[in-house]
């Protein structure tokens, strides 16, 4: 299976979104880095394999699970039901808060004044979706889908559009980064929390088993929280552990 | 042979949103060539104009519109001539980039039709006392629109196809777009795209067919 | 009457008419003939101001056509000129071909152009081609066709310019034919050409050109018996009548 | 003169970009030109009646958006096939076949602008069918068609920003890349785009100036 | 000697050649003659095999050129063809349009076939232009390199297609001395001609072919002076020599 066929072949490829800063970008290098980078390198050595990065948008995910390119989604990946049906999901390794983040000449005081606003999103994620729906109850207001998360703060910070919904760690590493005068960020997203998970192809239970098992050793061992502390900063990661059951 | 189970009928279900996809396409495709026919007549007129600044001005916009991709023009167009703080929908971003493009390549063409038109035939115009525009308007412009209709027939088939790029200026209304959006609800990639390969497809062949019947119409000669 | 006083004229540097006098009277029928690059076509050009001339003046009833206050399309509608080749316009049919100057340019209507036209076309033996297009006709039909457009302007002079060279050898008999038939209605007319049986039997008067300079005229049937120039000889020996 | 974060590493980083996209349009220029070679004789010698089906899969890549065929192709192989080929390997295998569809248009076009009686004085000769083509034919053709082959080039380079959807770092990708990190899009833009037209425009005036040369003699 | 017997040749429905039986004998020159097409380029191009026939036969040398078994590359060796216009390959320069046949057909060496063009480059006053390209000669000295081009490959027999009708006048009469050149060295030819002269003064017969059927064919003093066919009296007093 699956998990033989990475030991053997000696790479784990990883599916990565490296314009979602601080999960994923790049140095000044140009070299792959942040947290998932990091997971990523974990989860190699704990197979005793080499990480092979690959750069996906967000987007391409799924399809480049699916086509073959890359072994495991470590994509900061929203575990919708929907893809579930597609791919394979492990428990989540992350959970985001989401928040508003406007352009300051669009005046906005909470997450409700996005009513009938140009809002951007990244094509296809757990953000846009949501973003959409809110839309569709308002009757007004506008979705614009780009490619990137890069694309999306570029235009915010353009005044192209008035607001954007993005995790509360990439839109604090976007504003204090001071690469974008002009964003506030305005108020938490009324959103369930964004768990996160792993993925990789749906019958690969070996490989899934072991990603799952990969997750809960990460916690365990406070691995999860150093790099929490390295790529995020201060503050309380989410509670990822079952009460009594699972550390 | 395939372990993989195709849906059609779960891609098939989004076929009217496609097909409002493909008239959005269609609009921006017609929309950026009528804009780009007019520029590039413009452009063509600046060229042989003699005036060293609008030749500069004609020679610049065709160069870039021909060298570089057209994928970065029209990115340019939303996001490069945003640092100037002019913003553009996605809807006129694309077409923008698009209009561009084609002003550049049909003026190239437009130059080359010109050429071919023998000089009697100004010649011609004009000793029968037509005044330079009239002979340019009677006798030039139909000739020269005649021999450019091929390119320009290409080039119309072109627009279509460019308007798949305006995903990355947000735009989602066009067949394209609608594709990539059902995609990312569905991952139904390879029913999906296959279904707007093929509306692409009998697009740009009507477009063919539409182009043969106005030749035989216009230019019977 | 056409009057060209010492007309001098120069293609950046290099010099294509070397200071030409010449009259053409009216009712003249007058032949131009000479080699290659001797300048032919840039006098006529010049005569119907479609060219700058660099000094000297050329007169069409009086008027200086170089002149600045001349309105040249005005004067253009009584030269008609047609051209060795190129002369129909391809995207209009021999009809439109015909009438599109009257109306644009006299403000004809159309009925009235229209009239004129067939009138012009039956002259020149094209009765019958009035609604193809000139891909369809023959080079001599063309060339007739050319002929007859610029009669529609009812011009007072004509000037034509080798007009049976890009002619197959049996089309150039149609044309030539139709030459003569405008000579004996009196119509004015230069005609450059290679065919020295026309210039003999049509022409009033023969001039040779050589190297832009005209080196001799004279009445046609002096010119060909007794030529005075030893180019002029030289050119008509090289000719196998 | 600029206030500008860009360092030498970011232009190097760039240039690799660069080097992808000459790679890949090399690749693909280089084998679709075989393939539009074979495939356009083939349309000229056995007549569009037999070279129907030839005709009508050529003219997919060129009815359909570049993207899409990326999108198709690598989906196909990948989710369907379920081949483990990597994304370079697909782009170079779309590109092959989308400059193939374009060049045996232009071949067979430089074919049958050989005159016929140029062609017949050489049969006429005792030249066979293969030293026609070879001597005759193909240089003659290749004048004719050369000025559009590199047009053809060209644009394939272009189209090859494209290829990005199958997760390969060419040159557009590369300056967006920056873009991210160091949020300049004008400038880094303009640089993306100043590569491009490094590479392009020499190109494009020695096509001119190949045309031009040629009409000459 | 070649046979042709009873050839019927279409394009499509259109019958060009309607049952043409001719025989020309070793070192005769039969020149041919007739309207626009009436079939005399098909017959040419018949006799080397560039086109299929109908029906009927030809054989040169008695070898049927028709015949599947017949090896047409090498047959064409030894019937040298002239046509009308496009005979130069404009890439190669002179010498090596004459060299690239001897070499590549016959494999001679490019010593040897270099010696035989420029002795044949000479024989029609080419031989100061052995380097340069097509492109810079003249109309004359293209046809003129051509029928060089011919001759170096040794042909039994020369068919020339109206190897003058597309030069300048001045031209014409180079390329004539050519071939009237060649007769005398005792060639065998066929001339498809719209030259009275020539075919008059230089060939033994003379063919007329009228809508695909070879009307009359006489020695050429009697062919002109007494013309039987109605339409041969008609083609030669339409034509003004
Ligand atoms: N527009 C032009 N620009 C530059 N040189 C020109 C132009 N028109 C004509 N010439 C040159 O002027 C000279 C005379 O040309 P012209 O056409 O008057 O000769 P011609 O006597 O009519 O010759 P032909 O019998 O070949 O028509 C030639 O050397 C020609 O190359
Ligand atoms: N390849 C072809 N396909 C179809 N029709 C042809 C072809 N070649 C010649 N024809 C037709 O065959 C007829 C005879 O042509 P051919 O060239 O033999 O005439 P010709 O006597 O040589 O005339 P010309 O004096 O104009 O050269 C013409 O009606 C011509 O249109
Ligand atoms: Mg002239
Ligand atoms: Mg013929």
């Amino acid at each position: 299976d699956m998990l033989d066929d990475i030991i053997s072949s000696g790479t784990l490829r990883c599916a990565i979104t490296l314009d979602f800063p601080p999960m994923g970008m790049r140095d000044e290098n140009n070299e792959p880095a942040g947290f998932d980078v990091d997971y990523c390198n974990d989860l190699a050595d704990a197979l005793g394999v080499t990480a092979e990065i690959v750069d996906t948008p967000f987007p391409e995910r799924i399809p480049a699970l699916m086509s073959g390119r890359v072994d495991v989604g470590v994509a900061s990946t929203s575990d919708t039901l929907e893809r579930a049906k597609t791919v394979g999901m492990s428990i989540p390794y992350y959970a985001f808060e989401n928040a508003v983040v406007g352009n300051e000449d669009a005046a906005m005081e909470s997450w409700e004044d996005m009513k009938g606003k140009t809002i951007g999103a990244t094509a296809g994620t757990y953000e846009a979706i949501w973003i959409e729906g809110q839309i569709e109850e308002w009757g007004e207001g506008e979705l614009r889908p780009y490619q990137t998360q890069a694309d999306v703060f570029l235009a915010l910070s353009q005044g192209q559009i008035d607001a954007t919904v993005s995790t509360v760690e990439v839109a604090e590493a976007n504003v204090n980064s001071g690469n974008f005068p002009g964003l506030v960020i305005v108020d938490k997203a009324p959103m369930v929390p964004d768990y996160v998970a792993l993925f990789t192809m749906r019958q690969e239970y070996g490989l899934l088993n072991y990603l799952d098992l990969f997750v809960n050793q990460q916690v365990r061992t406070g691995r999860y929280a150093e790099l929490y502390a390295k790529w995020i900063g201060e503050g309380e990661p989410a509670d990822l552990t079952i009460q009594n059951v699972y550390r | 042979m395939f372990s993989y189970t195709f849906q059609w009928n779960q891609a098939l279900a989004r076929l009217p949103q496609m097909l409002e996809g493909a008239l959005v396409t269609m609009q921006v495709a017609i929309m950026s060539m009528v804009l780009g026919i007019l520029i590039a007549i413009i452009l063509t007129g600046f060229r042989l104009s003699g005036n060293k600044f609008l030749n500069a001005v004609a020679v610049t916009w065709i160069e870039i519109a021909r060298n570089t991709p057209a994928l970065f023009q029209i990115y340019m167009a939303h996001f490069g001539v945003a640092s100037f703080g002019i913003h553009f929908s996605p809807f006129m971003s694309l077409l923008i980039g698009i209009t561009f493009n084609n002003a550049g390549y049909l003026s190239e063409n437009f130059r080359g039709a010109l050429k071919a038109i023998p000089e009697t035939q100004t010649r011609s115009a004009r000793s029968l006392g037509m005044p330079p525009i009239m002979a340019f308007r009677t006798v030039v412009l139909p000739q020269m629109l005649r021999i450019s209709f091929l390119p320009m027939t290409n080039q119309m088939v072109w627009a279509v196809l460019m308007t798949s790029l305006g995903v990355t200026v947000s735009m989602n209304a066009d067949l394209y777009g609608v594709t990539q959006d059902l995609n990312a609800l569905t991952f139904r990639t390879f029913e999906l795209f296959a279904i707007a390969g093929v509306i692409f497809y009998i697009i740009v062949k009507v477009i063919n067919l539409g182009a043969r019947l106005i030749a035989a119409r216009l230019f019977r000669y | 009457m056409i009057e060209i006083k010492d007309v001098h004229k120069s293609f950046a540097t290099l010099e294509v008419l070397k200071g030409i006098n010449l009259t053409v009277e009216k009712g003249e029928v007058l032949s131009v003939i000479g080699g290659s690059g001797s300048g032919k076509s840039t006098l006529l050009t010049c005569i119907n101001g479609l060219e700058p001339i660099n000094s000297g003046a050329i007169l069409v009833d009086g008027t200086e056509v170089h002149a600045k206050s001349t309105d040249l399309n005005k004067l253009r509608r009584k030269i008609g000129i047609v051209f060795q080749q190129f002369n129909a316009f391809p995207h209009l049919t021999v009809l439109d071909n015909v009438t599109l100057a009257p109306r644009k340019v006299l403000g004809m209507g159309k009925k009235q152009a229209e009239e004129i036209a067939v009138q012009q076309l039956e002259n020149v033996g094209l009765g019958d081609k009035i609604n193809v297009y000139p891909g369809r006709l023959s080079g001599g039909q063309q060339q007739r066709m050319a002929i007859a457009r610029a009669l529609a302007m009812s011009p007072e002079y004509m000037l034509f310019d080798e007009v049976t060279s890009a002619l197959d050898p049996q089309l150039v008999g149609e044309v030539l034919d139709t030459l003569k038939m405008l000579a004996d209605d009196g119509m004015t007319m230069i005609c450059v050409t290679h065919e020295m049986a026309f210039a003999r039997d049509v022409s009033d008067r023969v001039a040779f050109f050589h190297q832009g300079v005209m080196a001799e005229i004279a009445p046609s049937d002096e010119f060909f018996r007794a030529p005075k120039h030893p180019e002029t000889q030289k050119f008509l020996s090289n000719i196998r009548e | 003169m600029f206030d500008t974060s860009i360092s030498v590493n970011d232009l190097l980083f760039l240039a690799q970009g660069a080097w992808i996209t000459i790679l890949v349009t090399a690749i693909s220029v280089f084998l679709g030109t075989l393939l539009g070679i074979f495939f356009g004789v083939l349309r000229y010698q056995v007549g569009p009646w037999w070279a129907a089906p030839i005709t009508f899969v050529l003219d997919i890549f060129r009815s359909i958006p570049l993207l899409i065929q990326l999108v198709l192709v690598n989906a196909f192989v990948g989710i369907v096939l379920r081949l483990q080929i990597s994304g370079f390997t697909v782009a170079c295998g779309v590109l092959t076949f989308y400059t193939a569809a374009y060049c045996a248009e232009i071949v067979r076009g430089g074919i049958e602008a050989v005159p016929a009686t140029t062609r017949r004085a050489a049969r006429s000769l005792g030249l066979n069918w293969f030293q026609d083509m070879r001597y005759i034919v193909a240089p003659l053709a290749t004048r004719v068609a050369l000025p559009s082959w590199i047009g053809l080039a060209l644009g394939v380079m272009k189209d090859s920003a494209l290829v990005y959807v199958v997760q390969v770092t060419e040159l557009l990708k590369s300056t967006q890349i920056l873009i991210t990190r160091l949020q300049e899009p004008l400038l880094l833009l303009t640089i993306g785009g100043l590569f491009y037209f490094v590479i392009s425009f020499p190109i494009a005036r020695l096509g001119g100036y190949l045309e031009k040369r040629w009409s000459n003699d």
